[in-house]
């Protein structure tokens, strides 16, 4: 008995000082290996045009969520109705992971420019996240094509009318319910509320 | 890559499969180690018996440590591995109940149940209580909801509450576990019941 | 006699293990860097750099134009190599990327493959590399929301 | 009777750990108790009375999505624990029918304490959201901060307990 004891002390202990001195923190770190997030990185089909976004958000689609990377007080000026603001440096948040890291709809990043979304993407996707999209040209981008953009030109074809109706569409909603006064604003963005666990466990 | 049923789209079959294997391996495992025996498990408040602590902390260490090292060879990620969450008023109070359940039954569930394989009545008895006791804990709910979702503090893992890094920390709970063991045995010696052991 | 022959078993264990851990270490192709190092270090943009700044340089520095070969960008710098963005860890670039003197400044005409290299290279442990960038901060709304002040939003609709 | 002794504990213990790090590895969750039982209640009451089932603010939960309450990975987990435990039993030669108690108290006395002790441990284990196998264990396997507390808090209160209850073992 006692030989037991002593055997299965020093192997624990063994594996314990292991433990203690592993070089590096895997738990932490990217899943992905260096090779297949570079790949990734490197495709085109990770980008969603303003013009797409815009789509996405008059029809209220449930199979995409929009994320703004941004602060929160650039948020609270303006945004993309309906997005969910994550702050770039709030992205490691463990209560955000549920809402990041799900197989159901795909997480489309923007910022102001590509910067800050691209980091959040190669974040997201290195950690080994599903699904992850940037909104090509970010919020100035959003500006210019969906604010500004006007029909100059002389016949129109369906499908530019198409477009041009879609922005119309996206540019009221974004000035409507930007413009809403701070209190009402806050109850809307609220409903988007942090998503429980997906993952099951316990006994319950 | 684990874990594998999440990660792979396995239908749910699999996964009730999966389940009902490492059941069988929970359940070979508990009766190995004689934990279908509520003497011996007693034996742990009595000192006679310290069978419950050797193998309740060489389990936990063994998975927590195996974890690990899983995860640093890329093989599980711990982000999708379940913690359970936190509610610390719910927690204390109910672990007190447990306590006071265990002397009195000599079974927790799992040993209940692994008792109950093997043919323990006593063991079919404490799992019927069991059942009033979910059927109750159902029926007055509503009356101790706030209890059971007060001071919530989310999945909170150990090393985030104590700011020390997870391996680190489980290098602590070894050597804690050994010194256990020394100490366990001791006991054993010290407040040794010939006439019961003898008979288990 | 019998313990220290069970614990020959329990040593060998050990030993195999100690060597799995030193073999996944030495490892290139795999992410060692927590993931928070890199949020932080680009929390007050000191990874960015302009080309004024970067020609007042004194210490040591090295170009890398991430573009193609295809498209051949105007702007020429010293000290520069091209390393387009999908060769950036093959093999002979991760040479030129070890044994460059100095500070690695990374350049490409659109910020976001500038940006997603950056993180690449900073989880992989190598210090001091930088994002070369005309604008002083590039992720800047340049545009001004103008409220709609006779907005008024039906109850029902919230 | 030849009965086979009990494995050693630390190995039993490694032996119960890997089961742990499989379930760990394959479903990404730890073991479960408590919760089997918890299952079969709810899926008795289902069948009992159905309507009352639906009303419940804590019943209600397990019939949302249509099917039966006992397909579910506890529940098939519980089952297998049980032919585990037999095939154990069978080939330690311990299956036998009997009423497990110190020689001192009578078997009514024993079957009553089993009972109160079973109200009282699966009610606690409602409250703190697991057992001894689902929070303790596989909780401090996953170093939450539930699983150091609910086994801090049971075996303390064990203890304690162990006192008035002193009568019924030794």
């Amino acid at each position: 008995m006692m030989d037991a004891r002593i055997k299965y002390s020093v192997l624990l202990v063994g594996i314990g000082i292991i433990l203690a001195f592993l070089p590096f923190n895997a738990a932490e770190s990217f899943r992905l290996k260096p090779t297949e997030l570079l790949s990734k990185s490197c495709s085109e089909d990770i980008y969603f045009s303003v013009d797409q976004v815009a789509r996405f958000m008059n029809n209220e689609d449930s199979t995409v969520q929009i994320i703004d990377v941004r602060s929160a007080k650039q948020f609270h000026e303006c945004n993309i109705p309906g997005s969910i603001n994550i702050p770039f440096s709030d992205l490691l948040n463990p209560l955000w992971q549920p809402t990041l890291n799900q197989k159901e709809v795909k997480n489309i990043f923007y910022g102001n420019s590509d910067q800050t979304a691209s980091y959040a993407w190669t974040i997201a996707t290195g950690l080994g996240y599903p699904n992850n999209f940037i909104m090509k040209g970010g919020l100035n981008e959003w500006f210019e094509t969906v604010m500004n953009s006007q029909f100059s030109g002389e016949k129109i074809t369906p499908a530019e009318n198409a477009r041009f109706e879609t922005r119309l569409n996206a540019r009221r909603t974004f000035t409507q319910i930007n413009s809403l006064p701070d209190s009402l604003k806050t109850r809307f963005f609220n409903a988007k509320m942090l998503k429980e666990s997906m993952l099951d466990g316990g006994c319950e | 890559m684990g874990p594998l049923t999440i990660l792979s789209e396995f239908p749910e079959w699999i996964n009730l499969l999966i389940a009902f294997c490492i059941g069988i391996g929970f359940g070979f495992a508990l009766e190995q180690a004689g934990f279908s025996s509520s003497r011996k498990l007693a034996g742990m408040f009595y000192g006679y018996d310290t069978t419950v602590l050797k193998v309740f902390f060489t389990a936990a260490i063994v998975a927590l440590a195996g974890s690990q090292l899983l995860s640093f060879f890329g093989l599980l990620n711990l982000k999708l591995v379940f913690v359970n969450p936190y509610y610390m008023n719910a927690t204390i109070i109910g672990g007190i109940i447990m306590g006071a359940g265990f002397i009195m039954g000599g079974y927790c569930p799992g040993t209940g149940i692994s008792a109950l394989s093997i043919g323990k009545i006593d063991a079919l008895i404490f799992l019927f209580g069991g059942m009033v006791g979910a059927f109750l804990f159902a029926e007055t709910y509503p009356y101790i909801q706030t209890i059971a979702m007060e001071n919530y503090k989310g999945p909170m893992r150990i090393e985030e509450w104590m700011g020390i890094s997870p391996e680190i920390f489980t290098l602590i709970l070894i050597i804690a576990a050994v010194a256990l063991f020394w100490l366990a045995e001791h006991a054993e010696k010290k407040f040794s019941r010939t006439e019961i052991t003898t008979d288990l | 006699m019998h313990l220290y022959k069970n614990l020959k078993i329990v040593i060998l264990v050990i030993v195999v293990l100690l060597i799995l851990v030193i073999i996944r270490n030495s490892d290139q192709n795999i992410f060692k860097r927590e993931v928070k190092t890199a949020i932080e270090a680009v929390q007050t943009n000191s990874n960015l750099i302009t080309p004024d700044q970067l020609q007042k340089r004194t210490n040591p520095y090295l170009v890398i134009n991430l573009g193609s070969g295809d498209r051949q960008d105007s702007i020429q710098f010293q000290h520069s190599v091209q390393i387009p963005f999908e060769n950036l860890l093959d093999k002979a670039n991760r040479q030129v990327l070890n044994e460059a003197e100095g500070d690695l400044i990374l350049f490409s005409v659109d910020v976001a493959t500038a940006s997603k290299a950056w993180v690449i290279l900073n989880q992989l442990g190598y210090k001091n590399v930088m994002i070369l960038t005309s604008e002083e901060n590039p992720d800047e709304l340049k545009h001004k929301f103008q409220p709609d002040t006779t907005v008024r939003l039906e109850q029902d609709s919230i | 009777m030849n009965k086979t002794n009990y494995m050693n504990p630390y190995f039993a213990g490694v032996l119960l750990g890997l089961v742990l790090l499989a379930a760990m590895f394959l479903s990404g969750r730890g073991l479960g108790a408590s919760g089997g039982i918890k299952y079969t209640v709810v899926a008795l009451v289902g069948a009992i009375d159905k309507q009352h089932a639906m009303e419940s603010a804590y019943y209600s939960k397990y019939f949302e999505n249509g099917e039966s309450p006992l397909k579910n990975w506890l529940a098939l987990e519980v089952f297998g624990m049980i032919l585990g435990g037999f095939i154990s039993g069978a080939l330690s030669h311990r299956l036998k029918f009997k009423i497990e108690k110190s020689p001192k108290i009578s078997n009514n006395k024993r079957l009553l304490f089993a009972f109160l002790g079973g109200v009282f441990f699966v009610y606690g284990a409602q409250l703190a959201r697991g057992c001894t196998s689902g929070a303790a264990l596989s909780g401090m396997a996953v170093l939450s901060v539930a699983g150091f507390v609910t086994m801090i808090a049971i075996f303390g209160s064990a203890y304690i307990f162990a006192w008035f209850f002193k009568s019924l073992w030794i």
